[in-house]
């Protein structure tokens, strides 16, 4: 199952072809979930969302996409110009290193690193550094409050989301994304750790900037917060980075705590294992809209206090427990 | 009604009896008129005040011969409210209400603007809804189309 | 204590308002889809005014009196006639309202003296010139007869 | 938040221009903030981005012509100053409208009052964030407008009374649907609760912001919910009875403190309370005639002045009339609620974050072009 890294040129192969198959896929994945969203939207608030291009409106993002293209790229006056050029890639290029050891199935890891899950959290905290550079750049108040929240925002989540993290990793010793996957064969993560699952996933929301965390571009207050200023398919990036990322964090959750490719309890029930983990992925993607559109904005202060008063004592108390137990048991 | 009849009581040994006129009727909206010279305002308006009246609205009008301007204030009972009119000429002053109530500040800009009567003592005159740059005064008789313009023992004489 | 009760109670007041939301998940839409779908006008429905036709005499019975142009408060009607008799009284030949500037307000019909202005149920009117507005009533009244 | 502001250390200041064109300045509101970091130093509200001039409107109108004014003054509650204009001619001009019609107008008032608190609960929380309750509160509205639109022909600017009556008579499926609508409404509170009012978030976010208290409601002439919430009973419908309030039993809800959360308590209590008026009303409906016929086109009232205060559904509204005996108004001034109560968030608004900003900008429910006029 796991690639043994004798054979180079299948290695590079390998490579390849997943860099390429990530490109594609995760482009397709953040347009079908930027139609997911306005679809769950829809039927939330009893609507039907997209409806006229493509049956029932599948096609509608696609054709916002190139309408984006066509559109005029702004650069505000007084701006800092190569920053502000840079900032959407920036934000666009880390998201896409985590599908590499991201595992979609007992065969499909790209690369099946030992340190897999360092380095998505590595990656992921780029996309912090892209926001204040786009949010400082765009000479915009707007935009430069917007990146200092998402800055003190992503500081603060940061620490809960490693912690809840490292109480699997004490019970697997490992940070490779096979073995974490493959411990929960019979019972899933979410079960022998809820609490870490529940802030995870809290702090997951928190990371991707999505409501009710979605403080930083809180369009009621910001107008559009660190993006405000930009147009055509800078903010396109912007947009897809942001889809992408829910995507892996929602990966993420699945392979540590939902079992990854197994199914539950150990029944494969004769689905592919790549169908269980994209399933699981959309699951919790569709749970973080459905928090979208159903809660008002948490507001700056609180936000920080939920973090360093509720999370992350929550989540050192349940490292705590998790370490005695693993030495102990 | 406590509070009325004590600025009744008060505003009568203030100004004169022949001041107040009651509506026990309420045909017109008010319980009493009081009507005041403009410098005794800042006086009238603090009785008003302990009280615990509140300004409820400042309005100008505008008669060939005269300006008036009337304060509209009430307290949280019923029947209560009490017109104050205070006559001043075109253009001219009369004592701001801001020092007492905080709502005066935007009130007598408003009123200010569109009849063009000063109120002195006004930290902050400047046009409120009308353009900065404005130099008309549109509610008074002279600016656009107007029906009549009437002495005001016309209408109330 | 009360930090643990917090915790508990706000999050599960948090569920309580997925579950408002999930079941609205799963309700039929409200919406019409518009310019498929459409919905029935109200009676009431006050559309631009038109001219009536009275089937005994098979024409308008506007006998432009100008009532409706002078309580109009927009004043966007404007009415003209003749004198088709010597003795009789004046048939409107012109009656042009200006719809871009109509409020709807309805005094118009509602001043009337021969009750023959009604309001119509057109409400897509649209057009590239603000003259498109303008609709002489009495030409209106014609075409529709034809 | 106090203790930060306890230092004169104001050397980082900047200034943040919010609106005119900003997603929650509902309407054309701009405010100039000065802000140190989130935390507003100062607030300047610049209004009068909708200047219509109303108030010169009506010296030059008949004052049946400027009843279609009326209705866009607010808006959001057209039907409710619509209904205080015409009373307050019927006072001037000494008309008495039939029993009927005082009915009607009072069902119809409150079905406003509901529409256009129902639109505030919408906002509100789409200020703070959440859209779902935008978008049922835009469901229950729609019945309103429905029900509304089958009798008034319109279904924002009503221009739905007449001196001496109404447009329309109602039949008896506006008195089913309003029955049913009523019933449907009361219904729907569960979810609201379970879906708002309950939520942890939502009380963090409101609970002791922008107090209003009782002293600077009245030193800034706030009036309506936000006076009600600081523990004030001032309705004009039970201080001042006019049409046929007096005839029916309801309260006057009230709040503690005056923040946002009282605000937006006391404006769903009162959504209740309008229910309960319709309801009585049309149990007590009678028959007769729905409008006066001896009333002339052109209103003629006798020399002399009339102020007449009523509550719109923002507060106490009151037109100040002065006739001089011909058909037009010599002086058609319009004391709106909403330009006291925006007023005082000059005060409200130190030492507050952006964020609370908004939510007590949202919470005091404004009109722009009310206060513009």
């Amino acid at each position: 199952m796991m690639e043994a890294a004798t054979n180079t040129g299948g290695d590079w192969l390998r490579l390849i072809v997943g860099l390429i198959v990530v490109l594609i896929f995760s482009q397709l994945n953040a347009l079908f979930l930027v139609w997911l969203e306005r679809k769950v939207a829809g039927h939330i608030q009893l609507r039907y969302g997209p409806m006229e291009v493509g049956p029932h409106g599948l096609l509608q993002t696609i054709v916002d996409g190139i309408k984006l293209v066509g559109k005029e790229l702004i650069t505000p006056f007084k701006a800092d110009k190569k920053l502000f050029v840079i900032a959407p890639v920036l934000v666009f290029m880390p998201v896409l290193i985590p599908f590499l050891v991201l595992p979609f199935g007992p065969e499909l890891i790209i690369r099946d690193m030992n340190v897999g899950l360092l380095l998505i959290f590595a990656f992921s905290t780029f996309s912090v550094l892209a926001i204040l550079v786009g949010g400082w750049a765009s000479n915009n108040k707007y935009a430069l409050l917007g990146a200092m929240r998402s800055v003190a925002q992503n500081v603060a989540y940061e620490i809960p989301l490693l912690l809840s993290v490292m109480s699997v990793v004490l019970m697997v010793h490992s940070f490779k994304f096979s073995e974490l996957v493959m411990a929960q064969h019979r019972v899933w993560f979410v079960f022998l750790q809820p609490v870490a699952a529940i802030i995870y996933f809290i702090c997951a929301t928190a990371e991707t900037n999505r409501a009710p965390f979605d403080i930083p571009e809180a369009e009621s207050e910001l107008v559009a917060g660190f993006h405000t200023e930009y147009s055509g398919m800078r903010f396109g990036l912007f947009f897809l980075a942001e889809y992408t990322n829910m995507f892996i964090v929602s990966a993420v959750a699945t392979s540590l705590f939902m079992g990854g490719w197994h199914g539950p309890f150990g029944w494969s029930l004769g689905i592919p294992g790549v169908i269980w983990f994209l399933a699981k992925t959309y699951f919790l993607l569709f749970v973080l809209m459905w928090f979208r559109w159903t809660f008002p904005r948490v507001r700056f202060d609180q936000l920080m206090n939920f973090s360093w008063k509720v999370l992350i004592p929550l989540s050192m108390l349940n490292l705590l427990v998790t370490a005695l137990v693993v030495k102990f048991v | 009604m406590a509070a009325r009849e004590e600025v009744v009581r008060r505003l009568q040994e203030l100004l004169g009896e022949a001041a107040l006129r009651p509506d026990e009727a309420y045909a017109q909206g008010v319980s009493w008129t009081v009507q005041a010279p403009a410098p005794s305002l800042p006086d009238v308006l603090r009785v008003f005040r302990d009280a615990g009246f509140y300004l409820e609205s400042i309005t100008g009008l505008d008669f060939k011969d005269t300006m008036e301007i009337v304060y509209h204030m009430n307290t949280y009972e019923p029947r209560s409210r009490m017109a104050l009119r205070v006559l001043c000429p075109h253009d001219g002053e009369v004592p701001s209400a801001t020092g007492l109530y905080d709502s005066a500040l935007w009130q007598e800009r408003e009123v200010w603007e569109f009849t063009g009567v000063r109120f002195s003592g006004h930290p902050d005159l400047r046009p409120l809804l009308l353009p900065e740059d404005m130099d008309e005064r549109p509610l008074r008789k002279t600016f656009g189309t107007v029906h009549a313009y009437r002495k005001r023992e016309e209408i109330y004489g | 204590m009360g930090y643990w009760k917090d915790i508990v109670v706000g999050g599960w007041s948090l569920v309580e308002g997925m579950k408002v939301t999930g079941r609205a998940l799963f309700k039929p839409v409200v919406t019409v889809q518009y310019p498929r779908q459409r919905l029935e006008l109200s009676p009431a429905y006050r559309g631009h005014i038109e001219l009536k036709v009275f089937p005994e005499t098979g024409t308008h019975g506007c006998i432009a009196c100008g009532t409706c142009q002078r309580v109009c408060p927009s004043g966007v009607i404007k009415v003209q006639g003749v004198k088709q008799h010597a003795r009789g009284g004046k048939v409107a030949t012109h009656y042009v309202i200006d719809f871009t500037r109509c409020s709807l307000c309805g005094l118009c019909v509602e001043s009337c003296p021969t009750q023959t202005l009604q309001f119509s149920t057109e409400y897509e009117m649209e057009g590239p010139s603000r003259w498109d507005g303008v609709v002489d009533l009495v030409t209106r009244m014609e075409e529709s007869r034809s | 938040m106090a203790e930060h502001f306890a230092e004169p250390v104001r050397q980082h200041l900047y200034s943040l221009n919010l609106g005119p064109q900003h997603p929650s300045t509902h309407g054309v509101l701009r405010i100039l903030l000065t802000l140190d970091g989130e935390y507003i130093v100062e607030a300047d509200p610049v209004i009068g981005y909708g200047h219509r001039g109303h108030e010169k409107m009506g010296e030059n109108r008949t004052y049946l012509q400027f009843m279609p004014n009326t209705s866009r003054i607010d808006y959001l509650s057209g039907l409710l100053f619509n209904h205080g204009f015409c009373l307050a001619v019927e006072k001037l001009a000494g008309i008495e409208p039939p029993e009927r019609a005082r009915y009607i107008r009072v069902i119809c008032a409150e079905l406003n009052r509901i529409s256009s608190h129902l639109l505030w609960f919408g906002t509100y929380l789409m200020d703070l964030g959440a859209f779902t309750p935008f978008l049922y509160c835009f469901d229950d509205r729609e019945n309103i407008l429905d029900i509304l639109d089958r009798v008034s022909g319109s279904r924002l600017t009503y221009s739905y009374c007449r001196f001496g009556g109404v447009t329309r008579d109602i039949d008896d499926v506006f008195i089913e649907q309003t029955r049913a609508f009523v019933k449907r409404l009361r219904s729907r509170w569960k979810d609201y609760h379970n879906l708002v009012t309950k939520n942890v978030i939502f009380i963090h976010r409101t609970r002791d912001v922008g107090v209003i208290d009782k002293d600077l409601a009245r030193r800034f002439g706030v009036t309506g919910p936000n006076l009600r919430a600081a523990g004030v009973p001032f309705d004009m419908r039970k201080v001042e009875p006019y049409e046929v309030y007096d005839r029916f039993d309801f309260q006057i809800p009230v709040g503690e403190k005056g923040d946002a959360l009282d605000r937006y308590r006391v404006r769903l209590e009162e959504m209740e309370q309008s229910c309960r008026i319709i309801e009585q009303a049309l149990d007590q409906l009678p028959d007769g005639p729905y409008r006066q016929e001896r009333v002339r086109l052109k209103v003629k009232p006798p020399r002399g002045e009339v102020y007449f205060a009523f509550e719109s559904a923002r507060g106490l509204t009151a037109y100040y009339l002065v006739s001089d005996g011909s058909p037009y108004p010599y002086r058609c001034h319009v004391r709106v609620p909403s330009f006291g109560n925006l007023h005082c968030l000059t005060e409200v608004f130190r030492e507050t974050l952006v964020a609370d900003a908004i939510s007590i900008l949202g919470s005091i429910d404004i009109v722009v072009p009310e206060i513009d006029r």
